[in-house]
């Protein structure tokens, strides 16, 4: 057993403890300002590296059409999530949009972890993923809008445009996550070589202490949202991850990625985000329900992808093999 | 040495405070203060801050003002209850510096 | 246009906070809500939470109710006070939506 | 079974907090309250804590007692003004146990 | 005098900054998300270490010996600190048997600084030391609540034997310890090579920042729980560590660890609880004065045991003679 | 462009980050506990590493001058500056007097932006600098002082002495630099090499984390506080960190500081206050407003220093000539 069990990254182990410590009460908690504080480090970390990677001789090769097809993907994936919310549970339209748009983004840890599992395992990835990353968290918003007001009527919520642009343009971690880029992508090496004892060896260590309070707050979610989740969005949050990542696989092999960059891309379109959605939904479609796309995507999908989606993609991406 | 004042104490989610500060700004309240909120309980079950997103926060807002504000934000209950508060209440206190509220 | 509530507002540890709201919920209160304190005296002398097992946190419970589960929380005193609460105070207010509370 | 108390709630900078619970002890009060306050608004505009020397911090200051501490409250108002509070507001409240306060 | 002072550790000379400033009321404070943040680290990075050493070929050498060991310890220790608190203080029965709590469990940061002290020294330690700091938790627990109960009459609090086996198989800093500690183990030294930075270069220096606010934590408590403190009560909290570790020394010599060894095995035997048991006494018993058992164990015996305890057992181990 | 640009250091990036990012609005902040952790960790940090630094042979020669040099020059800055403001401005005398404190006093984070610099641009600079900077910290609060009651009549404040004295010499920034200081110096090289990780290899990245939220703080002091500030104060809070720099550029080479020295020694006297001062005043003039002297202090020469004051001050001091 213990060989099987070493294969499991840190982190993933750590995201396991939390969650059996909160599946048994166990009286852990991590503080809130340093479930905040890790979050900000690992998009900055992120950003630096990637950016620092693509500042590199020849990294920029393939980056345009990662860009061009990870914007398609978010705004393309929450179509098919919203049909199968609206036809196969019994969500009303304005929460099968919101919950829809967060399936079209992503999530920087579950990024984080499939970055990291692949450094592990020796498999080189694109340097501009974090790119890929930091674009992809916000188109998605765009088409669960349209998806609330198609239909909806004179009673669809009045969209405040300015307010709109702003939050999806201006989100917290699509400005860090660009703004590191560009600053690890101007220092370039001399700054990469500076910072690499706070952005590379600290990662990991970083990863698994935030793993473990996702662990937590997966559990903690469950309880205070889960209690009424029908079994049907429970499915939703297992097929819809497969179903993104499926897509994402297809697309990162036909643009030519490597074997790392096509498991990232397909993490990527199967994770859902927790971060920038959930808060501009908050504001644009205040009548759906928080409860159920917090939960969704924080208690039932993060897990899934922790757990078995970022071993599917990689080993189907061809690592490995 | 004291005079009669209106108190009202909204909680409210962290992402819509601004909208209830900003209406009682413009109903001419002369101050608010926004304290913290660990956990609750209401219709919608038990909210418990803290999530990454912050979407789950709660905030508690006070607001101590004269009656005719007070009155004022009574009638803007249909623009206030569109920010979706989970509570107003309003209690009568005294207060000390008339000129101040 | 409002309705006469009560508000209890109770001051206990963070470690019995959830026999209190327990003893809400079962006495039929539609809600409550928990902030946190920074410091405070009793007859304990001074309280300062902080300490790393948070024996010595405390927060405050705000509850909204009819004058019912308010009566329900009086003659509860007994399994109340057995969550050895610093203080309960009870006041009269108005809310804005009857059906909630 | 309850006892007629008051309720003073004060809104200070948290740098001259000891000042006011000082003055609240030296006034007989059996207790006192502290919360933390994330902004608010008032004659000086808005106050945002969280700045590193943290002078634009505020708290809450919260304390039941007797109508005769009350009254001594109110009475040195010369000296709880000096340390500028924001806001004092005083409401009738219910207690459970007499004895505390 | 520089000298001298050099051979202080570094985290000691922080925590008597800490005990100073707080003295003088310098306006010096660590904000308790830090601290909390901090503590879990530290367990984190003790667990992983012990669990990474464990996996080292031949490391398990006297494991369960030391295990046993230290289990029995716990449940003894509160014996003798029962009955000189009966005897010579006039602590209620109730809130002598919650301290006797705290002196048979263990502090986790007097481990830290006596394990991090050794490795300065170059002592060599066992590396499942952290296992014994982990089993050592709680067993005490159950004897304080025996001793609160024998004799206590009808008036004996009710023992909620659920909440209890929670409160005692899943506090936190066990749950945290035991996990990083199997993580640790399971990840063996792929793991700890990648966690290094995390776990390793940066422990000095937590703990550091962790020792000032226990310096100014225990100024604090001294000043808000120590007025009332009768001077028998604060002899105890200085004779208490002195016995346990004395208790330590000889069980550690008597089951064959090596200098190192011993010498934490005292630490931890002469060390008192401020985390887990604090919160478990708080809801088992009580009725138990939660200043007096927090101020004793931070302010009375966590100093004395971080400026005298440990350089006393280290050297009474043997190292350097 | 680009290549221009890769000469700002990455903390000065991060800086316009926030800046930038708290313009136009970005739902971007940081923790409240991050930014005070961050700040303590900087403290820390610099006076472990000046102190090691001093340890070292020969380091402590020209330390009395600079230390003499640093007190003088933290008295007598505040005295243009409170000419400057009460012939310029329509400050009233005790908000003149709180912010000329702040103007003969240092900023912690400014200091380790410019060593940061040298470091990168590979400038040796005086170890001793930490303790110039702690010796800078308080002195000008004594003349804001006396600036606030001469010729204030009977109407001047009360001045509680021992309050102030205590205000003056046990602030939290003073305590925790100096205290680090001697522990970095007294722990010497073993001290230093086991810290490292912690206190060298950690700084540039939390540098940036931390300017990244000086940057927000910036902008949200100036939305809160810049509203009704006159022209002429954003003058002064832009003309002042140039006298006082220049005055620190000039004693700085008569004590004959080398270049990087000089540098620091200008960026220190440049500098303002914006965690020492600001509490003091809050305490001994409490008629003066704090919105004032916060906002000019974060939100106007805070940024001016670190966008250009640093870049000026090196140049100036003969760095790269
Ligand atoms: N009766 C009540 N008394 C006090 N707080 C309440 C009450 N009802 C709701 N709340 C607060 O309002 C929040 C949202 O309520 P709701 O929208 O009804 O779920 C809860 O999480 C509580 O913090
Ligand atoms: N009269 C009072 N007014 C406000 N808060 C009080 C009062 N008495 C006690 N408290 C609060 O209750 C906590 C515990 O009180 P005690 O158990 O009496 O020490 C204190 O730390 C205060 O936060
Ligand atoms: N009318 C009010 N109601 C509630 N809080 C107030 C009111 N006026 C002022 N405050 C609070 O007191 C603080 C300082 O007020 P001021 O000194 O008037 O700027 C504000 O930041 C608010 O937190
Ligand atoms: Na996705
Ligand atoms: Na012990
Ligand atoms: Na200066």
């Amino acid at each position: 057993m213990s060989s099987f069990l070493s294969l499991i990254p840190p982190p993933v182990m750590f995201f396991a403890l939390g969650f059996g410590a909160g599946a048994v009460r166990a009286e852990l908690s991590v503080p809130e300002a340093l479930a905040r504080s890790l979050s900000l480090y690992l998009m900055v970390a992120i950003g630096l590296k990637g950016g620092a990677a693509l500042a590199m001789p020849g990294a920029s090769e393939g980056l345009w059409a990662a860009l061009t097809a990870g914007i398609l993907l978010s705004f393309l994936l929450p179509l098919p999530a919203f049909l199968l919310l609206r036809l196969g549970t019994k969500l009303d339209r304005e929460t099968a949009a919101a919950v829809s748009g967060h399936y079209g983004s992503v999530s920087v840890v579950t990024f984080a972890a499939a970055s990291g599992t692949l450094v592990t395992l020796g498999v080189p990835q694109e340097g501009f993923m974090p790119a890929v990353l930091a674009v992809m968290e916000t188109p998605a918003i765009l088409t669960a809008l349209l998806l609330a007001r198609l239909g909806g009527g004179g009673d669809a919520p009045k969209l405040n445009a300015r307010k709109l642009a702003r939050e999806v343009l201006l989100n917290g971690p699509v400005v860090l996550l660009m703004g590191s880029f560009l600053i690890g992508y101007l220092a370039g090496e001399p700054g990469r070589r500076q910072l690499a004892p706070f952005t590379e060896a600290l990662f990991p260590g970083a990863l698994c202490l935030f793993l473990l309070e996702m662990g937590l707050m997966a559990v903690r979610q469950l309880r205070a949202g889960g209690k009424g989740l029908p079994v049907a969005l429970i499915g939703f949050g297992i097929l819809m991850p497969l179903i993104g990542g499926a897509a994402g696989l297809v697309t990162g092999q036909f643009i030519g990625l490597s074997t790392g960059g096509v498991a990232l891309f397909a993490v990527l379109a199967g994770s859902a985000s927790y971060i920038a959605v959930p808060a501009a939904m908050r504001l644009a479609l205040p009548r759906a329900d928080a409860g159920i796309y917090v939960t969704l995507s924080v208690a039932i999908s993060f897990p899934f992808n922790i757990l078995v989606g970022i071993p599917l993609w990689i080993r189907l991406a061809g690592v490995g093999t | 040495m004291t005079h009669q004042r209106k108190r009202i104490e909204i909680v409210v989610e962290a992402v819509r405070a601004a909208e209830v500060t900003d209406l009682l700004d413009r109903l001419g309240a002369t101050g608010w203060t926004q304290l913290p909120v660990l956990a609750g309980r209401g219709r919608q079950g038990v909210r418990r801050g803290g999530d990454l997103s912050g979407v789950l926060d709660n905030v508690v807002i006070i607001c101590i003002c004269g009656a005719t504000v007070a009155e004022r934000v009574i009638e803007a209950r249909e623009e206030l209850l569109g920010a979706r508060p989970a509570i107003v209440n309003i209690t009568d206190c005294q207060v000390l510096r008339a000129e101040h509220f």
